[in-house]
């Protein structure tokens, strides 16, 4: 079947979502995958943005961002963000979600605010310099990573993106592993699963370390060793991942209309 | 009640100053942010500035390029699918804008809880994150225990953050449509609108529409924002241009680039400045600057049947000069 | 999305039981209240309730008088100028109700921290005041400090009050419209049913009136309480009655007094469930208890137009059976 | 001049409020007197109701409530509770308000939740038994009186409502005197007079137990005396409030359609 690597991590984000969950989306390859699950597998789930607009889908294309006239144009509701990000996702009512990361470590951190020159991460020097690349800070990511019950991480596969510590946790995950996250109070459950452009990976139940839970057809266990950063475990029942099935590839494709996810 | 309608010049010289703290939008990078108040602010010169912006915004992006912003307080600092915000991110790189993060709904709880007078709301949200250890404003303590304290939640005992309320000494909020005494409708998600408008202490209004105030008497449950705690109104069509206000027009995406490739550069912004700020002086001439087969464009929008029941009571261009009294 | 319509009974049925916590109205006590659901929780003899009252309404004061309320938090307890609240101030005199008083502005504060997913709220409201130093709910220790305890700004260092949160079990919350998924549009103001409807864990809504799906696709901005908070729609004209919903109805003076006046004793009490809640079953049947003459005269109200924009929409009685399925 | 000691409380208590103030009132009394100051000489005051209903006045006579109809007819805005008792009462923005009492003490305190029978009020006993009579509980009373700049009290003159010490504050006023505000963090200013059917008492600068600063034509020192439950102290500067004016009595009666103050 002739299918793209983004169109295979779209698909397989999309299968972490079950029928009935109320879930919020970003803007983008998160969007995509989500209202592809939607229409293939979830019919009764329940979807919003983080900009409190309800009941819409996307009009005349992709969004350019959550509060974009192509999302507003068919709403039920328009409410705003202490309503979207507080009383749904960050007080925990929020069933699943998807973020993105620029960098990400075994515990599942998150960090799209900054990378800093190594050896200069506040982490390191006990203080804060500033970023060599200043990136976009967490948005509503930080408010799912609290609050939703689980969600999804989606992340490109690289060395240099899957640290050992990320250099600033800008949504936290498992922190550091463990328990952590009890200490923080915190309503979500955490991060249920890495998935990238190789595979995908999940979190250990008692260490909360990300260990390699399955591959592509088209990647292998080795090549994702290789593009992690830390001493990556892979699960004695690794397996790999189902390719789209026809009907999953015509239901993505009928959300992804301008074919973004064809192109790399 | 006064009529509070006066020009864009008369809003940024009455409520601007150097060093000041200013909140906008209340908005998301590509919603409704007052983006012709910015214009105005760099054409005037406001320096020093500390920000509050729930998100970052164009009129972020281009006031922090002309170097205007000391510091700002953010909970995200891109223009979404747009990629990131240059102008912003060369003030913070080179360590012209000191840039402290928050969270999407960090800001609005922030504001909520200085609307509501409370020195602090509990969070949740930035506990146990870098948003809480790390603060610009104090960069040698890290992990920093003061900007997201500890607070311990006296019925069950568990620790949690304390996130410090906001006042903002002036907020310009653009909404959809305003009467001349300030009540305002908003089509389209409010954001944080509403909290930022009893949170600041001066608020400034920049309104796609002026309607009669019989509109907001029969729709007052859409009037999240009444006359009482709004200070001025200014008139000014495509004020979030280049980016898109819910019923009125889509983003131009082709402007939403090519502004922010300009603001890349410090050469790049002076150029964007000549031509699309100190280009115009009345709403008339800014609409000649966009072009008008553009506006007309932008103006054709999936979202336009939201503005329907209202359009009675829009003001002409030529009620609102009356309104204005020769202004 | 489905349909959520019910009839009242099932609604009562399904969402109530003896023991429960139970929220209502988030409106006044001349405001828009669920008077009807609270004549069939009297129907169905639920009793043992812990109420969650923003204020005392006619439907509290029925359910405290027909001795169903255990335990009572509210910021007001009387009828405003239709004075005193027989029913429930027989109840509380008599040691029968509970009743742990907080403020107007209290109650709606503690849904807000609910609905956030805070354990508490800070408050310089019922600070300083036997709201905080007395409770019915351990009555032995005076002052107590328990019910809002203290806590300490770490910012300024101040000492200011923390209420608890409140997520009632259910809430059952009078609408002027809601569509058969559960979007909901409130004419009047919302007073505390915003937060209200994310707070509680299960929502069932009463509307005036049940309106196509298209009118909240025309104002999204009005659906202040979307679909996916809510669990069952009820539709149930003069739901609110004898107080007023507002565009729809005017309260019924003489029914307020008279109502007020017989729950004044157990007889009293008797006497009027068998005039007003026994004596119907469906809504038609409600509508002839109240009489087609006063139902008549009593909507006709001043506040009608404000309706008139969303009339179009609005469904029949036989579109409405139809919905129902035959219920 | 023919005019009811309740229309001279109600004028009294209008006077007490200045052009351009931001005020919030009540139903009944305090909703005359403020309407009767709009209309004769704070023109520029601005005035809401706790119910969230902006701009409107009342339409068909008084309203039963903050919510009915009557306010609910011609209003600008309608929001709701969290916006009107908290952004705009409790947060400390509203200049000036009325407030009512069915028991008062010296120092400003409010009661208007139950009458205990003497000797049982839970401040003596140190536990909370159940009032003799269960009254209103504070309403929005207790946002205004802790986050107005200043507010006037209205209450009938009569020994019993007039106590040394309130059976329980529903509404703090000075709680127990002197800077005993401050211990608690309040944004408002505490109460600035008490109007009642007899004369006005206003707080002393420094102690704010409440001494009579003037009395109506009708009443006397002796009188209101003789009416207060406490060891009143008088102005050395005592005098006597001016009657209505003629135009006074006019727009009085304009707001008080129904005549409702003329009755008694």
């Amino acid at each position: 079947m002739d299918y793209s690597k983004n169109e295979m991590m779209a698909i397989a984000t999309g299968r972490e979502f079950s029928d009935g969950e109320l879930a919020i989306f970003g803007v983008g390859l998160s969007m995509l995958a989500g209202f592809f699950a939607q229409r293939n597998h979830a019919p009764n789930m329940i979807a919003f943005t983080e900009g409190g607009v309800y009941g819409s889908t996307p009009v005349g294309g992709l969004p350019w961002g959550i509060e974009d006239n192509r999302i507003s144009a068919n709403a039920t509701s328009f409410t705003n963000a202490i309503d979207a990000l507080g009383m749904l996702v960050a007080s925990g009512r929020v069933d699943n979600a998807v973020i993105g990361a620029a960098q990400i470590d075994k515990f599942g951190n998150v960090n799209t605010t900054g990378i800093w020159t190594e050896g200069t991460q506040p982490w390191k020097v006990g203080k804060y310099t500033l970023p060599k690349v200043r990136l976009n800070g967490s948005g509503g990511a930080n408010e799912i990573a609290v609050g939703a019950k689980k969600y999804i991480i989606m992340a490109a596969h690289e060395k240099k993106r899957f640290a050992e510590k990320v250099d600033y946790i800008s949504s936290p995950g498992y922190i550091n592993g463990g328990d952590d996250r009890k200490k923080y109070g915190f309503p979500g459950g955490g991060p249920s699963a890495i998935v990238t452009n190789l595979g995908i990976l999940r979190p250990d139940p008692v260490t909360k370390e990300f260990y390699l839970d399955s591959y592509f057809v088209f990647s292998s266990v080795e090549e994702i060793i290789e593009n992690t950063g830390w001493d990556l475990k892979v699960s004695p029942n690794v397996k790999m991942i189902p390719e789209p099935t026809e009907k999953e590839l015509e239901n993505l494709r009928a959300v992804d209309e301008t074919g973004s996810l064809r192109k790399k | 009640m006064k009529n509070k309608l006066i020009t864009m010049q008369e809003a940024v010289a009455q409520y601007t100053w150097d060093g000041m703290t200013f909140a906008h939008g209340g908005a998301l990078p590509v919603g409704s942010d007052c983006i012709a108040f910015f214009r105005e602010m760099v054409r005037q010169g406001v320096k020093n500035v500390n920000l509050i912006s729930n998100c970052n915004t164009q009129g972020s992006n281009l006031l922090a390029a002309a170097g205007g912003v000391a510091r700002m307080e953010v909970g995200f600092s891109g223009l979404e699918v747009y990629g990131f915000a240059n102008g912003l991110k060369r003030a913070v790189e080179s360590g012209k804008t000191i840039l402290e993060d928050y969270s999407n709904g960090g800001i609005p709880n922030r504001l909520f809880g200085g609307a509501m007078g409370w020195p602090f709301v509990p969070t949740f949200v930035s506990w146990g994150s870098d948003q809480a250890w790390a603060s610009a404003d104090e960069p040698d303590t890290y992990p920093n225990d003061k900007k997201i304290p500890a607070i311990k939640d006296p019925f069950t005992g568990v620790t949690m953050g304390a996130m410090k309320s906001l006042n903002p000494e002036v907020a310009c909020i653009h909404v959809t449509m305003a009467d001349i005494y300030g009540n305002c409708i908003m089509l389209g998600t409010e954001w944080s609108r509403f909290e930022l408008s009893r949170a600041a202490k001066k608020v400034v209004i920049q309104a796609d529409y002026i309607v009669d105030t019989d509109c907001m008497r029969q729709f007052p449950n859409l009037v999240r924002i009444p006359d009482l705690v709004v200070d001025a109104v200014v008139y000014w069509p495509m004020g979030v241009w280049p980016a898109c206000s819910t019923g009125v027009y889509d983003s131009d995406e082709e402007h939403m680039f090519y502004m922010n490739k300009l603001l890349k550069t410090e050469e790049g912004t002076v150029e964007y400045i000549d031509k699309y700020v100190k280009s115009y002086s009345t709403p008339e001439e800014f609409l000649d600057v966009i072009g008008k087969e553009k506006v007309d464009q932008l103006c054709k929008s999936a979202t336009n049947f939201l503005v329907d029941p209202y359009r009675k009571w829009i003001k002409s261009d030529a009620e609102i000069k009356e309104l204005m009294g020769g202004r």
